[in-house]
């Protein structure tokens, strides 16, 4: 999975959770959270997702990994191997 | 478990009873030498003599109040009335006697009788052996009112019955008698208080009994094939009524069609109604519908009497008009 | 039962004068209480025809059955209910015999083993057959005494219990108290076939036709029909007997000649047992004086207890419905 | 002396008339003797009299109808008297109190119009509970008229539809409609048809038909069930409209005046809130979120306006909950994963157990305690607004099962596709304001639930622990309570029993 593979994932797993957010709003270094206004059962939702697209089992430690939306592609590049294997 | 029709499971049950309780005799036109009009007593006589199956003239009126004697005087009969029609001839009896005895006397007398009777149409017996007028009867206090819809309750419902201090009619659907199924070696005991959930849904509630359970239960498959998810409430008691299972089926359903195969007017469908409406209207999204036989003495030529009955098809339709 | 028979004792025949006495006063009282309103519903008095009540009842064994109609105050009383009990059951009061559930027309008593008035013409004839096959099936020696009127033999349950009784051997002794009218109805206008014991015996069952005015005859007629039903099968006596007063207390009485109440009234059954126990000796002036002294007392005594008694709460009037209550019972 | 009274010969007998007298003063009589005939509806038929004695008076004459007791004669000196035997009714005096005829005996306690449930409280006076018939709520909502502000006339206040029908010709409601045709030259009679009754004089559409059970979810969460489209039989409001118009903010909120079935909160005088006809032109096109914020706005002004509020928190130590949270988080794929927010919601669950009194409903003065327990879990739309949807049966739910259920509710509150009961019955409600980053919440108890449960932000805080101040990881909790329901005492009970069962969250 490459950037924009991973940022296409973040932003239609996101419209699931909260039709009403657009990723275009929330500036690159903002949380997730507060940016989209996300509650701890989004943020669970959003992970979820996450899972269940790429199969990657996203241990709660890594959860502050995933804050931002930069974060969030950075770890899901790597943890599904990085663009040059898909 | 053994295989069994719904007439045999009755025989079953009355044959246990004449074996386990001195106190327990048949008496009916026909339920000896001939066995029975509907050959649910067939044997019996043979088993259990004269005494205890007997044959009586053609006198409703005598022999049912004979049996409320009787039962006041410390036995435990079980009268047969061929059908429901003939019965009106002993209205007298059960309506004025059995039924009041125990409140007018203060308490002090109580009737503790069977009486069993075939109801319903279905066989091309035309007006004046096809009617279902039980609702008739449950409109009457001091009576139990039951509907036996399946092998188990045939069997199971007549030892509760004589256990009951008070009488009690069992209504016998007949086109049900050749039912067959499957019964176990020691059935659990019937609760004759409350009602039978058939089959669980969550968007519709479809109340019934007796002869009718078949055409409710076709009903509610055909409707799941539609996606819609049919509780089938088979009401076994029609006095008293457990209105507390159709009324918690229905908080959750909010929708209710009540198959009678009695006429509409003043009928048990009728009451079923009223009380859902009184005690769940604010549960209700959409009227409650009925489903009974068209109002028109039993005709005999099959495609007409067909047409009579509530069927499969008018349930369907019922319940689709309820937007369930 | 209530009263001895006194001083005089010993004579039989003033224990049924007494409780002839007892019924009449008993009733005459009633139809004061009914006009001032303490008693309700329908009241159909006895009065007249006490020797029929008493000469049968008289010829009963404790633990024989009786069936009544809806004209029955004299029955109850004369098969032992306490004057105060049915009294107070006229008045609804729940020390009644029947809790007040019933009143005048269904009086019910187990101890007696009084199965009840039943107020639909005919309707206690079947119930009757049943206690007796009860009874034949049980092996028990008993009786069961089935009263009704002249108009009950027109209904088709007394042809269907008579056949079923005379069918089966059944112990009932079938009493037909006929005092010529069905209400309004004079008997020669209701049946095609006026004598009744005529009827009866088409059924094969042993009849036979009494003076009802006649308390000894009554007895004495009740007495050997007793014993053969007691023996087997089922009897039927016809009592002849007349009411001295209307059908029921709102009854013009439009249907009966004056002339005619007042020829029956020279035959009432109480003058006339008096007469023939004067003529023997067995009852002086003084004698029965004190009798209708002791009557009277026990009427005032009744009286005073019904209207001492309680009325049952409104809100048990759903219990006796079934052994368990129902939810459909009670109040709405 | 005795009384010779008129007799009652059957119950269906009220009064008499004496036709003939058979005696006259001065002629001696005995008891059972025929002294009258006296005519009735029925018939002429003779009169006894009840005592031995001599006629002194004949009271009555003939001819003239009297009422059953009226004293017809008097009688002196009769042997009965001489007894004084107890019960005879015969009276000493000639004071028997006629019972008055039936006319003038005053009607029977009515047994109240259809749809009016025996037993409840019905009253004229301003502020009362009033419930009104079907039919009359019908005919009031197509008349445009507010039912709180009639008089009733029927039966215990109850109002009529002549009532209805009276009011609306007398004051048709301000709307943008024409006025009304000037009245009719004739006086308004209370009236039957003929008198020209205005059409519905709101511009708006025909009051929408709607199935009862839609009104009651309408009026529970303050919507106007005229104001949707019925997607149900013949055009009828059901169930599933009023919910996705919840869930999509559509639903116009509904006059606080307005009567509404009995699981709505008792509807106070009318208050300048909303405008009375709610399903006009503008209000259809109303920004959605602007409804819904009045719709809330509507009920959380009722609610304060007609609960007293009292207010309690207290600081509960989690460090057991979230150590306990991590262990188990750690061994499970992220589907199974737990929120710290279920085990707050399964401790406010669990601890009605030891104060019932913050469970159930507050309605026409009574507090009927819930059976069950069926968490209100308040969830903010993002577009605005907030649903408070119910998770059925809370305290019997395990821990994972609540968190299914959390999940999925969170899901289908934002998706609009909330079932009816969820949004109609729960019996107490919870919000979780953390993860916005609040201390702490006072919150507002929905109507007409009895409590609200508050939880803050969950975070390291210093508290004092074996005598040292140490960083615990903690939460504020608070309760708003119905002082009409329950008192502080009982509600710090409530608080401290969430305390308890938080420090054992393995046993949840």
């Amino acid at each position: 999975m490459n950037a924009d593979d991973a940022r296409t994932l973040l932003r239609t797993t996101l419209h699931q959770i909260a039709p009403e957010a657009d990723l275009d709003d929330v500036g690159p270094d903002e949380t997730l959270q507060e940016a989209l206004d996300l509650d701890s059962i989004d943020v669970l939702n959003l992970v979820v997702g996450l899972h269940d697209a790429t199969g990657v089992d996203i241990p709660e430690r890594d959860y502050p990994q995933l804050t931002t939306v930069e974060g969030c592609v950075a770890y899901l590049v790597a943890a599904t191997g990085g663009p040059a294997t898909s | 478990m053994t295989t069994t029709t719904y007439r045999e499971a009755m025989r079953r049950a009355l044959r246990e009873a004449l074996a386990g309780d001195e106190r327990v005799f048949l008496m009916g036109e026909d339920v000896g030498a001939y066995g029975g009009c509907y050959a649910v007593s067939l044997g019996l006589l043979e088993e259990f003599g004269p005494d205890r199956v007997r044959d009586t003239p053609l006198s409703e009126s005598a022999f049912v109040g004979a049996g409320i004697g009787a039962a006041l005087a410390g036995m435990r009969p079980v009268v047969e009335i061929m059908t429901v029609n003939f019965s009106l001839l002993a209205l007298d009896q059960i309506v004025n006697n059995a039924a009041a005895l125990r409140y007018m006397s203060g308490g002090q007398f109580h009737v503790p009788l069977v009486i069993r009777m075939t109801t319903g149409a279905g066989r091309q017996l035309a007006s004046q052996h096809s009617h279902s007028l039980e609702g008739w009867y449950a409109h009457v206090p001091g009576l139990r009112i039951l509907a036996p819809a399946t092998i188990g309750d045939a069997y199971g419902m007549l030892a509760p019955a004589l256990d009951d201090p008070d009488p009690v009619l069992i209504f016998e659907h007949g086109a049900l008698y050749g039912m067959k199924g499957d019964l176990p070696d020691d059935p659990d005991p019937v609760d004759l208080t409350s009602a039978a959930v058939r089959r669980t849904g969550d968007d519709l509630t479809i109340v019934t009994y007796g002869g009718t359970l078949g055409t409710a239960l076709d009903a509610a498959e055909r409707l799941a094939g539609e996606g819609i998810g049919a509780e089938v409430i088979d009401l076994r008691s029609l006095r008293p009524l457990d209105m507390p299972a159709v009324l918690a089926s229905v908080g959750r359903t909010h929708r209710a069609v009540v198959v009678d195969e009695g006429w509409r007017s003043g009928s048990l469908s009728a009451e079923v109604s009223a009380r859902i409406t009184e005690d769940a209207f604010y549960d209700l999204d959409a009227p409650v519908a009925r489903v009974c036989s068209a109002e028109v003495p039993m005709p005999y030529a099959k495609h007409l009497e067909d047409a009579v009955l509530p069927g499969a098809d008018d349930v369907v339709t019922a319940a689709r008009s309820l937007g369930a | 039962m209530t009263g001895g028979d006194g001083p005089a004792g010993g004579d039989h025949r003033l224990h049924l004068l007494r409780q002839m006495l007892r019924i009449r006063r008993f009733e005459e009282r009633t139809v004061e209480l009914y006009s001032a309103t303490a008693i309700r519903g329908f009241l159909h008095l006895d009065i007249g025809e006490e020797a029929c009540a008493v000469g049968v009842t008289g010829a009963l064994a404790p633990d024989d059955a009786v069936v009544a109609t809806y004209r029955e105050h004299g029955h109850a009383l004369a098969r032992g209910m306490t004057m105060r009990a049915v009294m107070a059951e006229l008045e609804g009061k729940v020390e009644g015999v029947s809790r007040g559930r019933g009143g005048s027309m269904h009086l019910f008593d187990a101890a007696t083993r009084f199965y009840g008035g039943y107020a639909i013409v005919g309707g206690g004839l079947p119930v009757a057959v049943g206690l007796a096959l009860a009874d034949k099936l049980q092996g028990l020696p008993r009786v069961t005494a089935c009263f009704f009127g002249d108009g009950a033999v027109a209904e088709g349950e007394f042809h269907e219990s008579m056949n079923l009784a005379a069918l089966w051997d059944l112990p009932v002794l079938f009493v037909c108290e006929n005092n010529l009218y069905a209400m309004g109805t004079a008997l020669a206008r209701a049946q095609s076939e006026p004598d009744l014991a005529v009827k009866a015996a088409a059924y094969r069952v042993p009849s036979w036709a009494v003076d009802g005015m006649d308390v000894l005859a009554v007895e004495e007629a009740a007495t050997r029909a007793v014993e053969a039903v007691r023996r087997g099968g089922p009897h039927f006596l016809e009592l002849r007997t007349y009411r001295f007063r209307a059908h029921s207390m709102y009854d013009p009485d439009r249907y009966r000649e004056k002339s005619e109440i007042e020829a029956w009234k020279e035959r009432d059954p109480i003058p006339a047992l008096e007469a023939v126990l004067v003529a023997d000796g067995a009852l002086d002036d003084d004698t029965l004086a004190r009798i209708e002294a002791e009557v009277a007392a026990e009427v005032d005594d009744a009286v005073a207890f019904a209207e001492a008694g309680t009325l049952e709460p409104v809100s048990d009037v759903g219990s006796h419905v079934t052994a368990t209550p129902q939810a459909d019972g009670g109040l709405p | 002396m005795g009384a010779f009274t008129m007799p009652s010969l059957g119950a269906d007998m009220d009064a008499g008339t004496v036709t003939r007298w058979l005696v006259a003063p001065g002629d001696a009589v005995h008891r059972g003797d025929v002294v009258a005939v006296v005519d009735t509806e029925k018939s002429e038929i003779e009169v006894e009299v009840f005592e031995d004695g001599v006629v002194e008076e004949l009271v009555v004459p003939e001819g003239v109808e009297v009422p059953v007791g009226t004293v017809l004669a008097t009688i002196a000196a009769g042997r009965r008297d001489e007894s004084g035997g107890g019960g005879t009714p015969a009276p000493e005096t000639a004071a028997v109190p006629a019972p008055p005829p039936p006319t003038s005996a005053p009607p029977p306690p009515g047994p109240g119009v259809p749809g009016v449930t025996a037993g409840a409280a019905i009253g004229a006076g301003e502020g009362a509970d009033r419930v009104h018939s079907p039919v009359v709520r019908r005919l009031a909502a197509d008349l445009g008229v507010d039912l709180g502000s009639v008089a009733g006339t029927g039966p215990g206040g109850t109002v009529t539809r002549s009532d209805v029908e009276a009011a609306a010709r007398l004051a048709p409601p301000a709307t943008s409609a024409p006025p009304a045709p000037p009245a009719p030259a004739s006086p308004p009679v209370p009236a039957r048809a003929p008198v020209p009754v205005a059409p519905a004089p709101h511009a708006g559409p025909a009051r929408a038909r709607s199935s009862p059970y839609a009104r009651r979810l309408a009026a529970g969460a303050g919507v106007h069930v005229g104001a949707l489209v019925g997607s149900g039989p013949g055009g009828a409001v059901v169930a599933e409209d009023v919910i996705a118009a919840l869930a999509s903010g559509g639903a116009a909120p509904q006059a606080p005046a307005s009567p509404a079935g009995p699981a709505a909160p008792p509807a106070g005088p009318a208050a300048p809130v909303a405008p009375a006809a709610p399903s006009t032109e503008s209000t259809s096109r109303e920004d959605r979120a602007a409804r819904l914020r009045r719709a809330i706005g509507n009920l959380m002004s009722r609610s304060k306006r007609e609960i007293p509020h009292y207010y309690l928190a207290t600081t509960v130590d989690l460090s057991s909950a979230r150590t306990w949270l991590d262990e188990v988080n750690a061994s499970r794929p992220v589907t199974d994963r737990l929120v710290m927010g279920t085990l707050l919601l399964a401790a406010a669950a669990r601890a009605v157990a030891a104060v019932p009194e913050v469970n159930g409903s507050y309605q026409d003065g009574v507090f009927t305690p819930s059976p069950s327990v069926h968490l209100g879990v308040a969830i903010s739309l993002r577009t605005g607004g907030v649903l408070a949807p119910a998770i059925h049966d809370a305290d019997t739910k395990s821990v994972d099962e609540l968190m299914a259920a959390l999940s999925d509710l969170v899901k289908r509150a934002r998706g609009g596709v909330l079932r009816g009961t969820e949004l109609a019955d729960a019996t107490l409600t919870v919000t979780n304001l953390g993860d916005l980053g609040v201390d702490e919440v006072q919150g507002v108890i929905f109507p007409p639930q009895v409590a609200l449960v508050g939880y803050g932000r969950v975070s390291e805080r210093p508290m004092v622990a074996g005598g040292q101040v140490v960083a615990r990881t903690a939460v504020t909790v608070t309760l708003a309570a119905d002082h009409r329901v329950s008192d502080g005492h009982r509600g710090g009970r409530y608080l401290a029993e969430i305390d308890r069962l938080l420090q054992r969250p393995e046993d949840l």
